[in-house]
């Protein structure tokens, strides 16, 4: 039990009454697994997530890490986030290095652990470019090497491709899924895009919205993880299972819009 | 990929802790009684301290009046029904010159900002012009306008004119081209795009910088009734000053301070309004 | 107009009417000598010369000068050196009526310690630059013969002249009542010498632009009859004409009284004779010229002005044979 | 679905047509020779009218003096030296006052924008003082700081810090909370999201407050000046003023304004520089 | 030939030197057909609709819309753009009037031709709702409601749907097929999404990147239109085709970003 959440409730103030945003939220992940949350916008992932990482305090209920409870954020947990958040000001081997600089490591030995991580993400060749000079899908790859660089105990990320298009998305999944078996870390994903939860995880955890539940916790196991495997029929199966749980939800959620 | 023992960092890692705050707390709201509190202290301790220093202090009162004093000084001016009519004076004189100059200077801002011609065409002189200090203007206005009203509100007009022309025409960069597209798309013309879609989108913007000029236009009070005035605020503390009434001086100030405080919060509250329609808070 | 007219203050005296269209625009600022206007405003007396006068009042002396050469105004009360600075600026102004001669109310006023002008040097002198105290600054350090570079000369606004002094900023300064008042509110402070050492060195006088006076010499004439009207006044109602003064100037009628002796009001004789050529200070003409030669030296003007054409007495000849004084 | 017989609607549209331009383009980049064009035109046109004005007008030189002779003027106070040792001495004060505000308000400006306690402890201070008129201090900074330069520096501190504090303040709103949340993440505590990333993201916005708040700095140097100045160009001015020596109120207001856009130039190159980064334009 | 780019090319000047977009485009769209265009990331595709708009004028070559030469911008042209375009302070039903507005219709008549295409697009009930208050989805169905409103000859989209969640761009589909179906207008359409182009088009023109060309032009045939068809065979063939014409230049274009 790595990463653990135990009964955690959020509920915000707002001008109109309390809204209950997550509730009574159970998951267990284990040392090394890919696990992904899907749910439709408004469900709460990204609040969930927040939780986890200690940027936010839960109203009740806990997330323990390695054992550990999380009082708040920290370099143990790799965050890469929903928009892209590279420090515009830093080049990537800058950016690269901003965790290990924070973290008291000597320049030195944190300009070899940002090149190794550089290395991994394949972005050796831009160490010296500045964020506004990358794509959108190189962006977010830097991001996971500056996660990388403080070698957190997991890697958690918020719909880190969203914003991508669809041919820059498939190749960064691909690179997930080789940087995850090269380095064996432990990642837990948010997502709402079903296709890309089913391609990459282990287990996939279905939220329902309003407020924000699991409704369902599927294990997945795929043939092979080459796009090829998208048209297999057990993907498709995991898929319109998924996207049934969803759309029917979604639906709910569109309609509660105001 | 290189060999890099990559696992070695850990042990150069110095763990930290960010304890939790309220006081300290970054980018993030504070409960609401703590900020009310440290409002309420924002004022009350500097008048606190005013007090203590000139109780306790062995300062002269020409030199710093203790709060006592000032509110004398108040109730005295305000008995005489001249403190209003200095405040009324003063008033209507920036209002009017601020008015005038907002009128002229949101257009010229707007088409500044709007028409690369335009700006091409007035951006260096009025750079050049606002660093002109309007109060040299004065022997000018007085050859010019004379001694009444007139010269008074041109001088707030010219230190309000210049700048509130180029900071409206810097609001202006913001309206995104795709918006301006849009109305071209649906058939409007070039003036359309202008009045209809630039104006409403830039109003937020300019009650910004009409706020900010505000008081830069009371900031020349003082100066403008240099000029031959029989009552004012700016003249009551020109004249306090001379004979060292530094107790009138504070009233003063203070009523100027109240008046465009005032005023300040007005235009936050219209800015609020103006851009309700706006998804990111101001 | 400003709203603020609407207002009416306790302390506010009741006349001041709206101007009259075609009503001679007369300025005049703090100075013992001038506010006599002010008494002939609030008791009626220039109604009673057939003359209308919108009277202009000047916190800032300065600005009363600069509205004259302007044009803004058509005559103002003002002293002989800044007359004759103005027109050698090229304003073209006439002086038609000596208001009074500075006897003691401009005064040089010293810190404690300093007791000679040849005390002085090294010290801060603060006077308003160009003005007659300046002027009579550097009379005093002549007398004593000390070269105006020993003393550090401070160049500040006369109010605030006075206010620095008081503040220990400063060690000596020049000014003119009411901040003589002011100055002397430093403890220990004394006046060093004044204008009663130096008599006809400065002068009051009313000053009109020349082109008023070609195109309304009965106006004018009207202006010079009140004047000496309200002297008249002042004399047989004292007590009424302190009040009114010495409320014009924002100080006591105790403090006001003690001016009395600094400023000697001319009379029609004093006037006549004032208007005639001397060789001494006596003779505005010479006096003028003296100041010309002082606006060089101190800097202030360029070129020594042409005087020759600044006076006119024949406004004050008209009334002395109106009254039989001639 | 409503029956509406939709289709009736082109009968009232009224077509129209926008014509290609080149000087009314909106929100579009004009040609470069153009835009140089109407640059030169924008300081040569004032030249030309002022010129004409006062060669072909029957112009009294005292109220307008022509552009001949304000160039004498400045050729003649610029071979007494005296120009040099004005505009010596005013830069001097604006600078030095200029720079004092600065450094205290930038890191002023960052906390009051950082930490809502510190807004909440300062803003309505800052807010009431910002209106008060600087020249009105000028009789308690004689009475305190006496008449060297220390007043006439401290009343362009004065005029200065007040604005600029609450101006930086505002740039820092823009700072998204993801980046700080990012540094937290990254372990990173309070002060170094504070120093190392709030920071350097508002430098463009203070750059672009201090630039503005330079010409509020110039505004005051004649007021400055009238406190025991020996010489700059705000004294000169206003002797000039005093004998409507119009003409070197003239040459004085053109030094300013030719110093002021320099500093503006650079100010707009330092912005420039500093926010390279940036994606957007300013 | 009711849409029609002849020999189409556009260059912009950089400070690097000349930089051709568009090469030599050709393109022919028939009355009521739904064409997609589909490019990777910089392939020119909103350089190429701005030129049919009339946004911007080509190097050479010209484009012509029932017969006439475009030369600027204007209604008989909707647009629905990338990024959403709803003026802030309208509310719905303004925004939708406002290009009548601003073509002199009389008030009566432009609001009933607003609550009617507001209705095309299902939100009378969000008529008096600001923008900010719709989400994304519901925004772009303005924005289409809101070109409709002119009654274009064509409607011009340029990725509406690239910003929406999986579940929302799938009813967004539906929704567009429909008002194809129920309106009859001509659409012409521009994406990176190959099976959303594949899904909705009668054909497709696959772009080309560096410069922009037309690679391929595809019919498309399939049996039906309602989602369950992306399981069909001939779909997946359709999408494979594609994809594997854009993988390979996509991959040309990214190796070409600095
Ligand atoms: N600080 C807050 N105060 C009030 N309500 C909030 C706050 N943060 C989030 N919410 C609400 O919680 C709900 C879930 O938001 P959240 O951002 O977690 O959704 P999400 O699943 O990440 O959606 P998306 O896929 O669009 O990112 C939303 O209805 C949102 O309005
Ligand atoms: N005004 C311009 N000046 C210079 N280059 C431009 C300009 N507009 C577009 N480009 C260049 O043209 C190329 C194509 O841009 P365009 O926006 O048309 O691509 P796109 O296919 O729409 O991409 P996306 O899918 O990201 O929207 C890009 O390399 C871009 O940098
Ligand atoms: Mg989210
Ligand atoms: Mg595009």
């Amino acid at each position: 039990m790595f990463l653990q959440v135990n009964k955690l409730n959020k509920q915000f103030q707002t001008k109109t009454g309390t809204l209950v945003v997550l509730k009574d939220i159970d998951m267990t992940i284990q040392q090394g697994e890919f696990i992904c949350a899907v749910g439709a916008s408004g469900s709460g992932k990204s609040t969930l997530l927040r939780q986890i990482a200690g940027l936010d305090t839960p109203t009740s209920g806990e997330v323990k890490v390695d054992g550990k409870q999380v009082t708040g954020p920290g370099p143990d947990r790799g965050m890469v986030f929903q928009h892209y958040t590279l420090f515009p000001w830093m080049n990537v081997q800058e950016n690269t290095e901003f965790g290990l600089k924070l973290q008291g490591v000597p320049k030195k030995e944190r300009r070899e652990q940002a090149s190794y991580f550089l290395t991994v993400v394949g972005l050796t060749k831009f160490a010296q470019s500045l964020p506004k000079e990358l794509s959108g899908g190189m962006k977010q790859r830097v991001a996971i090497a500056r996660a990388l660089a403080s070698e957190p105990k997991v890697l958690l990320m918020d719909e880190p491709f969203g914003a991508l298009d669809i041919h820059t998305k498939e190749s960064m999944h691909e690179f997930m899924l080789d940087l995850w078996q090269r380095t064996n870390i432990t990642i837990f994903m948010i997502t709402h895009d079903v296709e890309e939860a089913v391609f990459l995880s282990n287990r996939i955890y279905a939220l329902g919205a309003r407020p924000g539940t699991v409704r369902k916790e599927i294990p997945i196991n795929l043939p092979d993880r080459t796009h090829m495997v998208k048209r297999h029929a057990i993907f498709h199966d995991y898929r319109d299972e998924l996207m049934d749980l969803l759309r029917k939800h979604g639906q709910e959620a569109v309609a509660a819009v105001v | 990929m290189t060999s890099t023992p990559h696992r070695s960092i850990q042990s150069f890692i110095k763990p930290k802790l960010i304890r939790p705050t309220v006081f300290w707390r970054l980018a993030e709201d504070i409960p609401k009684p703590l900020y009310t509190a440290l409002t309420i202290t924002s004022i009350a301790l500097p008048l606190l301290l005013w007090w203590m220093v000139t109780t306790f202090g062995n300062i002269d009162p020409k030199f710093l009046p203790s709060p006592g004093k000032v509110l004398e000084a108040f109730g005295r001016l305000w008995s005489t029904r001249e403190l209003l009519k200095d405040t009324v004076a003063s008033l209507w004189r920036v209002g009017v010159g601020f008015l005038f100059a907002s009128l002229f200077s949101i257009p010229v801002g707007v088409l500044m900002g709007s028409f690369p011609s335009i700006r091409a065409l007035l951006e260096p002189l009025f750079g050049l012009m606002r660093y002109m200090p309007a109060p040299a203007f004065i022997p000018l206005l007085i050859l010019y306008l004379g001694i009444g009203e007139e010269p008074k509100i041109t001088l707030i007009f010219i230190g309000v004119f210049f700048f509130n022309s180029l900071m409206v025409m810097d609001t202006v960069k913001f309206v995104p081209k795709d918006l301006i597209e849009a109305t071209y798309m649906l058939g409007g013309n070039r003036w359309e795009a202008l009045t209809q879609v630039i104006l409403p989108h830039v109003l937020p913007g300019i009650i910004d910088a009409c706020r900010i000029n505000l008081a830069a236009a009371w900031q020349l009070v003082i100066v403008s009734e240099l000029i031959a005035a029989n009552e004012g605020l700016g003249r009551r503390i020109s004249v306090a000053g001379r004979f060292l009434r530094t107790d009138e001086i504070f009233v003063g100030l203070i009523v100027i301070g109240v008046i465009g405080l005032t005023f300040d919060l007005l235009f936050q509250y219209l800015l609020r309004v103006s851009c309700k329609w706006a998804s990111q808070k101001r | 107009t400003n709203p603020a007219v609407y207002i009416k203050t306790t302390n506010e005296t009741a006349s001041t009417g709206s101007a009259v269209e075609g009503a001679v625009r007369l300025g005049f600022s703090a100075w013992p000598g001038w506010f006599p206007w002010q008494v002939a405003e609030e008791q009626g007396i220039f109604e009673q010369n057939n003359v209308a006068v919108d009277l202009k009042w000047f916190d800032g002396y300065l600005e009363s000068i600069s509205t004259l050469t302007a044009g803004q105004i058509d005559a103002n009360s003002q002293t002989l050196g800044d007359t004759v600075s103005s027109v050698s600026g090229g304003a073209d102004q006439v002086v038609v009526l000596v208001n009074d001669n500075s006897t003691g109310n401009d005064k040089v006023i010293v810190a404690e310690g300093i007791n000679s002008v040849a005390d002085l040097k090294g010290k801060k002198v603060a006077a308003e630059e160009g003005t007659v105290d300046h002027f009579l600054l550097l009379l005093g350090l002549e007398k004593a013969n000390i070269p105006k570079q020993d003393i550090q000369f401070v160049p500040l606004e006369t109010g605030k002249a006075a206010a620095a002094f008081v503040a220990g900023q400063v060690d000596a300064v020049a000014v003119f009542a009411p901040f003589t008042t002011q100055a002397l509110k430093r403890p220990g402070s004394q006046e060093l010498f004044s204008s009663k050492d130096f008599p006809g060195a400065i002068s009051d006088h009313l000053v009109f632009n020349r082109k008023y006076i070609q195109e309304n010499p009965d106006k004018v004439q009207a202006v010079v009859d009140s004047w000496f009207a309200t002297l008249d006044y002042m004399q047989a109602n004292q007590d009424k004409a302190y009040e009114i003064m010495a409320k014009r100037g924002g100080v006591s009628v105790e403090e006001y009284k003690e001016y009395a002796d600094g400023t000697q009001i001319f009379s029609v004789e004093e006037n006549l004779k004032a208007f005639q050529p001397a060789n001494d200070m006596s003779s505005l003409m010479f006096a003028a010229d003296e100041m010309g030669q002082f606006l060089v030296d101190s800097g202030l003007a360029t070129q020594k002005p042409d005087t020759s054409t600044l006076f006119d007495d024949q406004f004050v000849k008209a009334y002395a044979a109106k009254v039989g004084k001639s």
